[in-house]
This record gives structure tokens, sequence and C-alpha cells, in this order.
């Protein structure tokens, strides 16, 4: 603490904002005997030229340097009332606000009680502002190379569309091939084109690169660093391995399909023409559209939601199944106009450019809708004897209320996306947090779609949550955008608040090494002492709450700054 | 003329004992001290009147060690005699540092220990039970008993204190650094821990540390360990990391857990706060009902938080709630 | 007069500190009785600010985050629902009633919940009275009289009992 | 109970005019916006659906067509295009097939040329009939009296005598709707007099279409009454005023008045709902059914010769007037023997009677739901009994007509 400090305190009136309920002036009065309060007041528009000159004036001429603004949410002013510090030759963090407007003189009534409150807030920013110390913003430098994990559609987007930013990619892909899943497919729904025209464009231009390294057979294993200045360890299937520096780290790892045989009664692995999506998909491409053994299937059945919005299994919509399944419904009745298909489902969600369209076109072609239950799904057994079918699928059907068998010679099983099962170890190398199912968390679910909470690290694709084509596509661009904007910059900015450890005071209990969910916290094993990368630190200061020994602090955050708030919140209260 | 030997008392407020046999267990030393020192006044183990104390001019001691809380006014009385009398004043083991022990009895009010001891004890005799009073007539006068104090008190709510030993007891070889520094001369800024470590029993302790996730809590006895593992990893609750070193690791090295004696690090304003901040944060859950149950199986909060420093910590109890 | 209460709130930034300012800018009404501590996620809450609070004569404590699976910083808010699991015992410990102590999930978006939390614990906390401490070194003569009666209660018991 | 579905129904039912059925998809706009859609009696939705699946049973054993007049309000709300109203009205085509035990039905509406060729042969044959019976009596220069070509009382009794066949079929046909909605559900115990006492019903809803009023738009009620009540004045005429009506050539407004009134009703309002198929006026007028077709223009035929033969006999051209009289009956005898048992005209009586059977039906739930509910059985079959008490708390659009 800075026991000589010299406080100027200011009050603002909002007009009549924060005027109409606080008394200002007595609250001025209130706090402008309290130790190092240097001079103290209630001004009309602190956030104004004026007021903001007041200050200015006040930190030139009575040679303060704490300063304290009673006014609007910092959440609102702080940019503001920093500037005007910076502007004064004081470093901007030697400024605290007191919320007197937003969560006072906005929400309360009682002239005599807000002015209390406000007055109270005031003289806790007084005693936190004294421990206060100037903070410096740093930069560091950025290497303009990205490393993009997964060869999916998402990962080829995001490498082509950086190779023709002209930076360089290093693509890495753990299967032998590039595709993904979008290559297990035959057609797209809604519009029918084929999916390898679609990857077939993106994988030669990936190819023809010569920004673009691909590497196939190849898995990252570790990760360091920070934003700007990642070092990543990759390694091939023959062993070798290889550090690559790179600036950001873009995850396309995809998903993987649901395991059908997890849903008992559907039949899967029991019998033979019940069969999944991709294993459709496989029979579509090779245009051999017929049943284990080698009839034309006279019934098609298709079982929507194998996985999903199920709370046994996931809770998630898989979002593309319902699309693809009516595509199939268009696919098996141009092979086979004389077939009946039926489509077994949940709810139909056909959401989205063309979806509604695509539904309505294949209901034309006749295919019979039934609705099944969540959590209640069809049972499939063999028919009967003198039945022109081979299955017969039992639905309980949820429009009719009605229990129905439904004739069969093949069911198809849309089986649903989850996270793929090494999603935990990337997650784990990447600083990525992973929700409940395993997808990946992105920064905000709707302004940081595709930012995570490990700066310079991003989603895009199904790794994010399930997804089509479209939305895949579109998240990689929005990711290379990301990484392009960085490049543009060349340089990085570092927060000044962050976590710190004085290696003092540190005993090496490693407590807090796992709490952090930017792994910005590393152990020294030979020294026996933990560290904060400070440029991975977001200062959320859940270590510092943890630390046992007093050894980590949160800058700007300190312990000692929160007491003296709590003494000054609290320090007229007892008798007032 | 020699040099004027060093002037020393010792006492014992609410203590067991111990911290005095800590310092005869310095061994050949103790006479070494005795050698350079005139132990003036120690109850335990040297004759001795309190009326020779009171006799002392103000400043005459050059060092009083005083091991033990305060419990009730004759601990207080020689509490503030002994400071007016020493020039410097030692808070000596974890009583006189944090409260220890006795300070657990904080957990309880002074009805509720004189109700127990006194009236609801199947020991007592019929025709034999009576509650301490202060004055207490007999036919050859009036006798007059301690005061028993609502709560016990660390030895520095009473009276300043200008360095603490920690420990329980303290390790004779920190009692011995201690007496040499002060032979010496050599002392550090007063209010000052010394005889310790600044940094926690982990630095000192070999057991491996990894990465801390705790799936379920257990007592020592509930649980074969790992020797050479860290034992709060292994769910045993562990104070080492909240407590600062300086006791040679006795007890996590003879495989029973860390209890907070030495007190937390300079840094720390709650030992108790920060290991249960410490425990929970461990977890390795992130369903509510799973660690509440987790951590339901962690015992008597209050006595692992503060087994040494009840009357050390930031909050003190209500009286008469519990 | 009424007793009024003084709570001290502990806001992470992101999710309740905005919930609280949303209360503001939407003028919801709520008692004045809360002193709020802006800190950057409720996993800095560490268990001592709270004893600290009491300690300091605070009547209550709120800690407010981000609601479970949606913290700013991931996953902040499950450190503090550990810790707080202990801590609430440790409160209970030193006889301070569990209704003085509370951990709530208020969003961004969640200014009226907000306000509403506010009131129900100030109602709370006028119903409960002021949260005291135990005063040092008072004389024990003063209660002597109940326990003496007590002793020859229990006499009478040993003796005819 | 399992039921099979049958993905061809569809197929079937396409074939007596319905339209689009596949588009639907259960939004439920089509019964929210019908005014007689409710209680125990949900429509159009639950008998598209019952089409889409193919539980032919079911929707054999259902009464909904037959409570739609088919005002057109659902198919012009529907999202998709879906036509459940026009489906309403071939599940009617279907339902008429099914009911008639011969196949006749069947045949016609499957296919219209059939149907066609068989009026053709019919009035042919009527044709042929007629002019040997009236040569080999009368003269055919002789229209009424003595020696007529056609003598009233020997039409009147054949009228009689075809009438008594007719209702012989339809009769049949009736049992058959009877025991395909009620009679074979098992779970189903109609107590007695409830046959008696929703019997008003029948000629309640036969004469006034009641419930056609209710429905939102007005006007297509309106043309259906007076083309109904003009085609019973004219039935209650011939069967019961038939060699009054004959007698001329001077004019007994008494009889003919009331005739001329028919015969204007009936000849306005077939060239109203002609025009409207062909310009599709309105929305129940969007789809035509060959056999939609064939009803109207025989109906307008039979009127208008009716009225020519009438008009020739008062004008004193006899001759004319016979010949334009066996044309007449050449219309009449097909329109009668093949449309009334078989075809469009029957649902005359398969409306009321659904009016008056749902009614039937309804009493019989609320009466087992009281039981259920007065013997305590209610807490152990909870859900049956909920399901009663709701059908009874909510009667449906039939009970409450009766209500009012």
């Amino acid at each position: 603490m800075s026991e000589d400090c010299r406080i100027g305190v200011y009050i603002c009136n909002c007009g009549t904002n924060i005027a109409k309920v606080v008394n200002a002036e007595w609250v001025s009065a209130q706090v402008s005997g309290l130790p190092n309060v240097v001079c103290a007041h209630a001004y009309k528009y602190m956030c104004s030229n004026p007021g903001q000159e007041l200050i200015t004036r006040d930190i030139r001429e009575q040679r303060l340097d704490r300063v304290v603004v009673a006014a609007s949410s910092p959440r609102m002013h702080e940019p503001t009332f920093r500037k005007a510090l910076e502007a004064a030759g004081l470093n901007p963090y030697l400024l605290e606000m007191a919320n007197i407007r937003e969560q006072c003189s906005w929400v309360h009534d009682d002239p005599r009680a807000a002015s209390a409150k406000a007055a109270d807030l005031t003289h806790a920013a007084i005693r936190r502002v004294r421990h206060h110390k100037p903070l410096e913003k740093r930069e560091a430098n950025y290497t303009p190379a990205t490393l993009v994990l997964g060869g999916g559609i998402a990962g080829l987007t995001a490498a082509v569309e950086l190779a023709e930013a002209n930076q360089q990619v290093f693509l890495v892909e753990r299967e032998t091939r590039l595709g993904g899943n979008v290559g297990r497919a035959d057609l797209t729904a809604p519009y029918l084109d084929s999916a390898r025209d679609i990857l077939t464009e993106k994988i030669s231009r990936a190819k023809d690169s010569p920004r673009i390294e691909i590497l196939t057979g190849t898995e990252l294993v570790d990760l360091q660093g920070f934003v700007g200045n990642f070092r990543a360890t990759v390694k091939s299937a023959a062993g070798d391995e290889r550090e690559l520096p790179v600036g950001a780290v873009l995850v396309c790892t995809g998903y993987q399909e649901f395991d059908a045989t997890r849903i008992e009664r559907l039949g899967y692995g029991r019998y033979p023409d019940v069969i999944t999506s991709f294993e459709l998909e496989k029979r579509l491409a090779e245009g051999r559209l017929e049943t284990d053994d080698g009839r034309v299937p006279r019934y098609v059945s298709i079982v929507h939601c194998v996985g999903s919005r199920n709370p046994r299994y996931h809770p998630y919509c898989s979002r593309v199944c319902c699309m693809t399944a009516l595509k199939y419904g268009h696919e098996i009745k141009s092979a086979l106009p004389a077939a009946t298909v039926t489509d077994i489902y949940v709810d139909m969600l056909s959401f989205g450019k063309g979806g509604e369209d695509l539904y309505r076109r294949t209901s034309e072609l006749k295919t019979m809708f039934l609705m099944y239950e969540k959590g209640d799904p069809p049972r499939v057994r063999p028919a009967e004897r003198g039945d022109d079918c081979g299955l017969l699928v039992q639905v309980n059907e949820r429009l009719s209320g009605e229990i129905i068998d439904v004739p069969a010679d093949l069911v198809v099983l849309m089986v649903g996306m989850e996270a793929r099962s090494d999603s935990d170890e990337v997650a784990r190398i990447t600083g990525i947090s992973r929700d409940p199912q395993g997808w990946f968390i992105e920064s905000h679910p709707k302004l940081a779609p595709v930012s995570t909470a490990t700066e310079g690290v991003y989603i895009a694709g199904c790794c994010q949550s399930p997804k089509d084509i479209p939305d895949s596509v579109a998240q990689a661009r929005a990711a290379a955008a990301m990484v392009l904007a960085h490049v543009a910059r060349g340089r990085i900015e570092i927060d000044a608040r962050f976590a710190e450890v004085d290696d003092d005071l540190c005993s090496g209990c490693r407590m807090c090494n796992e709490l952090c969910p930017y792994t910005a916290i590393s152990f020294d094993a030979e020294r026996r002492r933990s560290s904060v990368e400070s440029a991975l630190c977001k200062a959320c200061g859940t270590c510092v709450a943890a630390c046992p020994s007093g050894a980590l602090s949160a800058r700007h955050f300190t312990d000692d700054q929160i007491f003296d708030q709590i003494e000054g919140v609290l320090a007229w209260s007892s008798n007032r | 003329m020699a040099e004027r030997k060093l002037q020393v008392a010792l006492y014992w407020g609410a203590a067991c004992g111990g911290c005095d046999v800590a310092v005869l267990d310095t061994d050949a030393f103790i006479l070494d001290l005795a050698a350079v020192a005139d132990i003036r006044f120690w109850p335990i183990a040297v004759d001795g009147k309190y009326a020779d104390v009171e006799a002392m001019a103000d400043g005459e001691l050059d060092l009083a060690l005083f091991n033990g809380a305060v419990r009730n006014s004759e601990n207080r009385r020689l509490a503030e005699l002994l400071r007016r009398k020493a020039k410097i004043f030692v808070a000596l083991g974890t009583c006189a540092h944090m409260g220890g022990i006795p300070g657990l009895a904080n957990g309880a009010s002074r009805e509720e220990i004189f109700k127990r001891a006194y009236l609801a004890n199947p020991s007592l005799e019929s025709g034999n039970i009576a509650l301490p009073a202060v004055e207490h007539k007999v036919p050859a006068g009036t006798l007059d008993v301690p005061e028993f104090y609502r709560r016990v008190h660390k030895l520095d709510d009473i009276v300043p204190v200008d360095y603490y030993v920690p420990g329980c007891p303290p390790a004779p070889d920190q009692v011995k650094a201690v007496l040499l520094a002060v032979v010496q001369g050599n002392l550090p800024a007063r209010g000052a821990v010394v005889g310790c470590s600044e940094r926690a029993v982990c630095d000192d302790c070999d057991r491996r540390k990894d990465e801390k996730k705790v799936k379920r809590f257990y007592r020592p006895w509930q649980v074969i360990q790992d020797p050479e593992r860290c034992l709060l990893e292994q769910g045993i609750i562990c104070a080492g990391s909240v407590t600062r070193s300086g006791c040679g690791v006795r007890c996590p090295d003879s495989g029973m857990p860390c209890r907070g004696c030495y007190g937390p690090t300079a840094n720390v304003r709650d030992q108790g706060a920060k290991l249960i901040s410490a425990v929970a944060s461990i977890v390795d859950s992130r369903d509510p009902q799973e660690i509440a149950s987790i951590l339901g199986e962690v015992p008597d909060i209050m006595g692992y938080a503060y087994r040494f420093g009840m009357p050390a910590a930031t909050l003190q109890r209500t009286v008469g709630s519990l | 007069m009424e007793f009024e209460p003084v709570i001290v709130g502990f806001l992470c930034n992101w999710c309740s500190y905005t919930g609280a300012d949303l209360a503001g800018t939407a003028r919801i009404k709520h008692a004045p009785n809360l002193r709020t501590i802006r800190v950057m996620c409720s996993g800095r809450v560490d268990p001592t600010f709270v004893l600290k609070a009491f300690a300091a004569g605070a009547d209550g404590v709120l800690v407010c985050g981000c609601h479970p699976g949606d913290c700013h910083y991931i996953e902040g808010n499950y450190k503090a629902m550990r810790r707080f699991e202990l801590l609430k015992r440790m409160v209970a410990g030193y006889g301070i009633d569990e209704r003085r102590l509370r951990l709530e999930w208020v969003s961004a978006s969640e200014g009226e919940r907000f306000a509403r939390l506010v009131d129900e614990m100030t109602a709370d906390l006028r119903r409960l009275g002021p949260c005291e401490l135990a005063p040092t070194l008072v004389p024990w003569q003063s209660d002597l009289g109940t326990l003496a009666g007590e002793a020859a209660a229990a006499e009478r018991e040993v003796t005819h009992g | 109970m399992v039921v099979r579905a049958n993905p061809h129904l569809i197929d079937e039912l396409e074939k007596y005019g319905a339209q689009d059925v596949v588009k639907c998809y259960h939004c439920g706009n089509c019964s929210a916006t019908c005014p007689f859609s409710g209680g125990a009696y949900l429509f159009p939705r639950k008998s598209m659906r019952y089409l889409q699946m193919g539980l032919e049973s079911r929707l054999r054993g259902t009464l909904e067509p037959w409570l739609c007049y088919y005002c057109g309000e659902c198919s012009d709300q529907c999202p998709r295009q879906a036509e459940p109203g026009e489906t309403m009205m071939s599940m009617r085509r279907w339902l008429t097939s099914r009911y008639d035990f011969t196949g006749i039905s069947s045949l016609f509406y499957r296919s219209w040329r059939a149907g066609l060729l068989a009026i053709v042969i019919v009035g042919l044959l009527t044709g042929l009939g007629l002019v040997w019976f009236g040569l080999a009596r009368g003269s055919l220069s002789v229209y009424d009296g003595e020696g007529a070509f056609l003598p009233a009382e020997a039409i009147h009794r054949f009228d009689w005598a075809m009438a008594a066949v007719l209702v012989l079929l339809l009769g049949i046909n009736c049992a058959r709707m009877w025991w395909f909605t009620i009679g074979s559900d098992h779970g189903l115990r109609v107590p007695p007099l409830e046959y008696l006492r929703q019997l008003p019903r029948l000629p309640l809803h036969f004469l006034t279409q009641k419930r056609y009023r209710e429905c939102d738009r007005k006007r297509p009620w309106a043309i259906h009454l007076a083309l109904m009540l003009s085609y019973l004045s004219m039935l209650i005429l011939i069967m019961f005023f038939l060699p009054q009506v004959q007698q001329g050539p001077e004019i007994n407004w008494a009889v003919h008045g009331l005739g001329y009134a028919a015969a204007l009703g009936l000849i306005a309002t077939t060239v109203y709902a002609l025009r409207g198929r062909r310009v599709r006026s309105e929305t129940h007028y969007r789809h035509s059914h060959e056999t939609d077709w064939i009803f109207l223009i025989l109906l307008l035929l039979v009127a208008a010769t009716g009225v020519a033969q009438h008009v020739l006999h008062r004008a004193g051209l006899p001759v004319a007037a016979n010949l334009l009289y066996v044309v007449h009956m050449m219309g009449v005898v097909p329109m009668l023997v093949l449309e009334v048992p078989f075809s469009k005209w029957s649902h005359m009586a398969y409306r009321p009677l659904a009016m008056y059977l749902s009614a039937v039906r309804d009493r019989a739930l609320a009466a087992a739901a009281g039981q259920i509910a007065a013997t305590g059985q209610g807490a152990a079959t909870g859900q049956t009994a909920a399901t009663g008490q709701i059908a009874a708390s909510r009667p449906s659009p039939t009970a409450q007509g009766a209500a009012s």
C-alpha cells in the first residue's frame, strides 16, 4: 500500500440520473476527510470533456497519484476515465470507480439509503485505490504460420483460405487421406450436389498450394506457448516428431458417428438389413441399392434421431440427419420408383435454406412420415410368415396414438454425430474446454463462435457441435479471418491484468496447476515451482483463491485491494 | 568482570508443557545457555514466585519466552507482567502463536465447558459438585481462583509480542536457533515469525506431487497410502500446503498428514479458509450433487481448518450458539 | 426504526455484475442493502473474503457467478461451487445462520432475478436481525447465577437420584 | 393393439379423388380452423393421419368425413396446400364404396367410364322399356288421361317399386355403416334407449342442414340447402302427387307452383355448381371428381327435360312431350338407381345418419365415463376415466347442436 498516496475523488451527478436520488455533495463531504483524500468534488457530468479536464487539472496541480470516480458502471466508462488519467500522464490502472448509477441511483428510491450506499461504495473505492499499482500492457510478436488440425471440409476450407492470403499453413490429418466425413457421403442435401465434387475442388487446391504443407497420418502431440508464439509438436505414424512454430491453431477435428448397436431394439448388428446412414451412402455411391442377400427392396424404412435427442444417449440434435434422410427419400425413389419409403422421425427439423423445400418435395414423393416419441425408438423384428417384406418396424406413432407395424426390407438408421473419442486428448493439448457431451466450447455462443478460451486457438466445424457443410465452411472461413486479423496487426497485445507467482513463496504444492482452464500455469519439476505464463492468463483469479500459501496474486484484484474494499463498504454501516 | 549475563524468563500459560520440554530437548545446549544466561523464572524447572517477577524492574529481563494460550486471568496477569519486565517478549509454540489445541475450546461456550467439566461429568461424586468461583469463602479466609475467560486468546490478543516461534511443539533445533540469535543479537525486525521457513511444508516434503484431482476423501486409516505420493492427491486431507515449514516434515514423513501447527505463511490471512479453498478446488467434479457427496466425506470442518488456530481465525464464533 | 442489514456482494464481472447493471438500466427497483464488490470471476472469491466480510460487520454475504456451464472463464463458477460447499459448513461452524450466506447464479440477462434476489435476502436478514460475533474478555460472573442454580440441581440429582 | 400400416392406401384413395394428402405435415391448422372439429371428433387432421399411415380399418370406422360439409376453410388455411377438405370429400366417396356391399360403388368411383356406361345402359333400357310399355298400352299422341302413352298411375307404381328397392339397398348400406362405426367396436356399449333418444336428429339434420350453417361461409350452405329442398320438394311431388302433377293442360297452382319453384331451384343450383366447378370459383369447387360432373350433368338434364316435357304438354304438343318424358325418365331412373345407393346421392342418408350415430356414440362414451367415476374404478383405470371425462365434459359439436 502506498501510505502517502494522494487521491482525488470525483462524484458525478450524471445530470439528474444520479443527483435525483443520491446527494453527491453530501457523499463528497463524507469522503473528503478520509486519509489520503486530497480533494473531493461533485460535478454535473464527469464523463463530459469539462469533467475529464477537472480530473486532469487536479492531477497536475494537486499532484494526485490516485483517482476515484463515483459515477456510472465501470463497464460503461472505465475506459473513458482511464484515458483521462493517461492524458494527465498517470498510469490508467491508478483509477478506481464506484458504481453509483446502475447499481444505486437507478435502482433505489430512498435518497437517504441510496446516498449512504453511494458513500460506502465510494469509501471502498478510496480504500482500494491506495493499493493500486501502475500496470503496463505488453506486446509480443506474431508468428505468421497456422496449424490446421483436421483435413475435413472445415480444415481444408480454412487451409485454402489462409494460403490464398499468402500465409503458411500446416494441415495435419490423423488419417491417411483428406476429406473427413464428407468424403463418406454420396450426394448432399438439400440440393443433391455430389459431395465428391465439393471435396475434390478443395483437396486439389490444398495439394496444389505451395503454402500448404499437408501432413497426413500425423497427429498433434503437444502445444506450448501462447497466441502468436505457439510451438506445436506433431508426430507421424512412423513415430517421427517435429516441432512447428505457429501463431495460431485451428482445430477442425470433426465428429464420429453414434454406435447404433447401443440401441438394442433397432436390431443393428443383429439383422443384416438394418444398416446405418453411412452404409447406405456407400451402397448409393456404388449404385447397388439392395438388401444383404441381393434383393431389390420394396420397402425402405428410415429411422431418425438414432442416438440424438435422447437423454439416454445424446440430448442434442445432430442437425444434418433429417435433411440427409429426406435426401435418401429422393435417392431411393429415383433408383427404385416402386419402392415405398417410410421416414420414422421424432420431429422433422428442416430449417435453413432449401430445407423446407426438400421436405415438401420428399413428401410429395409419397414418403410415409411417422412420428415416434423420443426416448421410445422403434423396434425392429423379422417379418412373419406370409408377409411381403423382410422386417417389421413397430412404431409408437405419436400423431395418431396408434402402435403400428411398418413393413421394411431395408431399415436405415440415421446415426447421430458425437464428439470424437479422442476429443478429450485434443482438448487437453490445445487448452480448449469441452461441454458435457464432449463438444468444444466457443468463447461466446453468439459473439465469438469460433474463438476459444485459449487465445489463438480457434474451432470450426463439427468439433464444436453438429452442423452441416455450409455452417462448417462458414466457421472455417470465419476462423481464417480471425487469424488473418492477427497477422495484419503483426503484434499481439497482452493484458496488464494477470496472475503471478511469488517465487519466494511458492512451495510447489501444485494445487493451482489443474485449476487453470487456459493451461497458463506450468510446473517446473526441477525447481519444484509453479509459474504463470502471463500471455495465456485471462485474470480470472481462481488459482489465486486456491493458492494455499498466498504465493499467487492477481494483478489489479489483489487480496489487499479486496480486503480494503470489504472494510470500506462496511466502515460506516455499523455506526450509521 | 565477564559480560553481563542474559536475563531470561520462561513461562507457560494454557499449555500442555510440551514447549517447555522442547526447550529441554535442546539437550546439552541448555547448559551452554546457562553459561551465558541467568534463568530468572521458569516455573516448570526452577523454583520461583510471581512476587519475584513483580519485584523486577521493568525491562530488567532481556528475554521472556511465553508458551501457551491465554485462557484465564492468571495467564493474562503473567503475560502482562512478563511483557512489562522483558525487553524481548517471544510467543513460543503454537498455543501462544495462534491459540493451539486449547484454542479448540472456542468451538464451545464457557457454559458448555463448565457443564461438561463440573456438572455432567460421569466421574463426579455425590456431595462433591461445585463450580469454580473466582472467590470462595473458607473458614481460613477467602480463596481466589483465576477467572475463566469466555474464550481462549492467543498471546498477542493480550499483549504486544516481539517474535513468534511456531510449532506444537517447536522443533528443538529451531528453539536453539532462536535462543542463539538472541544471544548473538542477530534478530530480524520485530513482529516476525522466526524459527521456520517462509514457504509451506510441501517445499520440504519429499513426496511426489502430480496434478491434483480428487474424487474421494479418506481419513488416514481408511486407505493404504502410497508412501511416495502427495497425501492430498491420495484423498487424505493434509494441511502441509497451508502451513509454514520448519518442523522437518515430521508428520508427512511418518505417514500422517500435516495438521498445520506451524500456522499459515505470511501472505495468508486465514489458514482454515485457505485450507478449505484449496481442498475444495481440487475436487474433480462439476456435478453439484457429486461435489456435495465428495466433500461431505470431509468430517469436522472447523476441526480440520482450525486445529491449531481457532483463536487466530478471521471470525470468532458467537458465544453460546452451538 | 427497523433494522437494516448490510449485505456484501461479490459479483463476477461478466455475468452477475452485468446482470446487476442491467437491473439498473431497466430501473428494476430493489433494496439498497447490498454493497457490491466486483471480482473477475466467482472463482476469485477466496473463502477468506467471506469470513472477512462477516468479521467486518456484514449481516449477510452474497456471492454471485455465471450459471454453471456459462462461466466466462469456462469453469470458475464450478470452483466457487466446490468451495462454497465447505464454506457454508464452516460459516455454520461459526454459529452464523445459513441464510446469511448465499451462492447464486445470475446471468447478464437476469436483471430482474438479481433484483428479486437482493430483495429476498434483505427480507430474510431483516427477520434474522444483526449478525453478532463474540465479545472478548467479558467477565463471567454475569451468568454465574444460572450455572450455580444448575449446579444445585445436579447436586440434588446425584444425592437423591 | 398393433395395426399394420398399408403404404398403398393413399394410392387407393387417389382414385377416389384424394389430392396431395402426402403434403400434410400435421401442423393441425385444418383442425383448428374447422368449427366442427372438437371433442371426440378431431378432423380433418386425424383422418389425414390414418390415411397417410394406411390404417384402413381405422379409417373405415370413422364418422368424421361425414361431419364435414366441405366449406373449404381448412384447405385455404393449409400451409402446405395438402387439400384436407378435398381429402375429406374423397374419403366420403371411399366410405360410400365401403358401405356398399355390392361392390358397384367401388367400381363406379374407381372407373368413371364404367359409371357412365352403366348410366347409359340403364338409361337405354329404361327408354326401351318405356317405349315398349307406352306403345303396347296407349298412343304416343296422348299425354294424359285415357290411352296416355305413359299413364301417371303406372309410372307412380313403378316409382314406388323402384323406391322400395332403393330403400332396401340403402338400408343395408346404412346398417353396414352402423356396424363399421359402432357395432364392431366391442369396447363401446351403447345404452339402447340412446338410439331412440337421439332419433330426432335424423330429420332435423336432414331437413335443416343446420350444422352446415355453422360454417363460417354461408353461401355454400344456402346453395346446398336450396338444392336439397328443391330436390326434396320434387321427390315429394313425384312420390305422392304424380297424378296431379301430370294432369293438364291447365295449371294447378297448388301442385305446380311448388313444382316450378323446385325445378327452378334445381336448375339454378346445378347451373351454379357446374359453373363453379368449371371456373373453380370456390374452394370446394376447386377439385372435381368425374362422378361430380356426371352427377350434376345428370341432375341438370333430368330437371331440364322434366321442365321441357311439362311445358310441351301445356303447349299442346303431346308427342314431343311424351318423347321428352321418356328422355326425362332415361335420366331419372339411372340417376336414382345408380346414384342413390352407390354414389353421390347416398350422402343424403349417410350424413344425417353420421350426425345421429356420432351423438349416440358420444352419449355412450359419456355414460361409460360416468359409470367408471361412479363405481370408483377411476383410480385404477385413471387413463380411461380421464379420457372419458374429457369426452363427457367436452361434448362433440353434434351434441352441442342438439343442446342449442
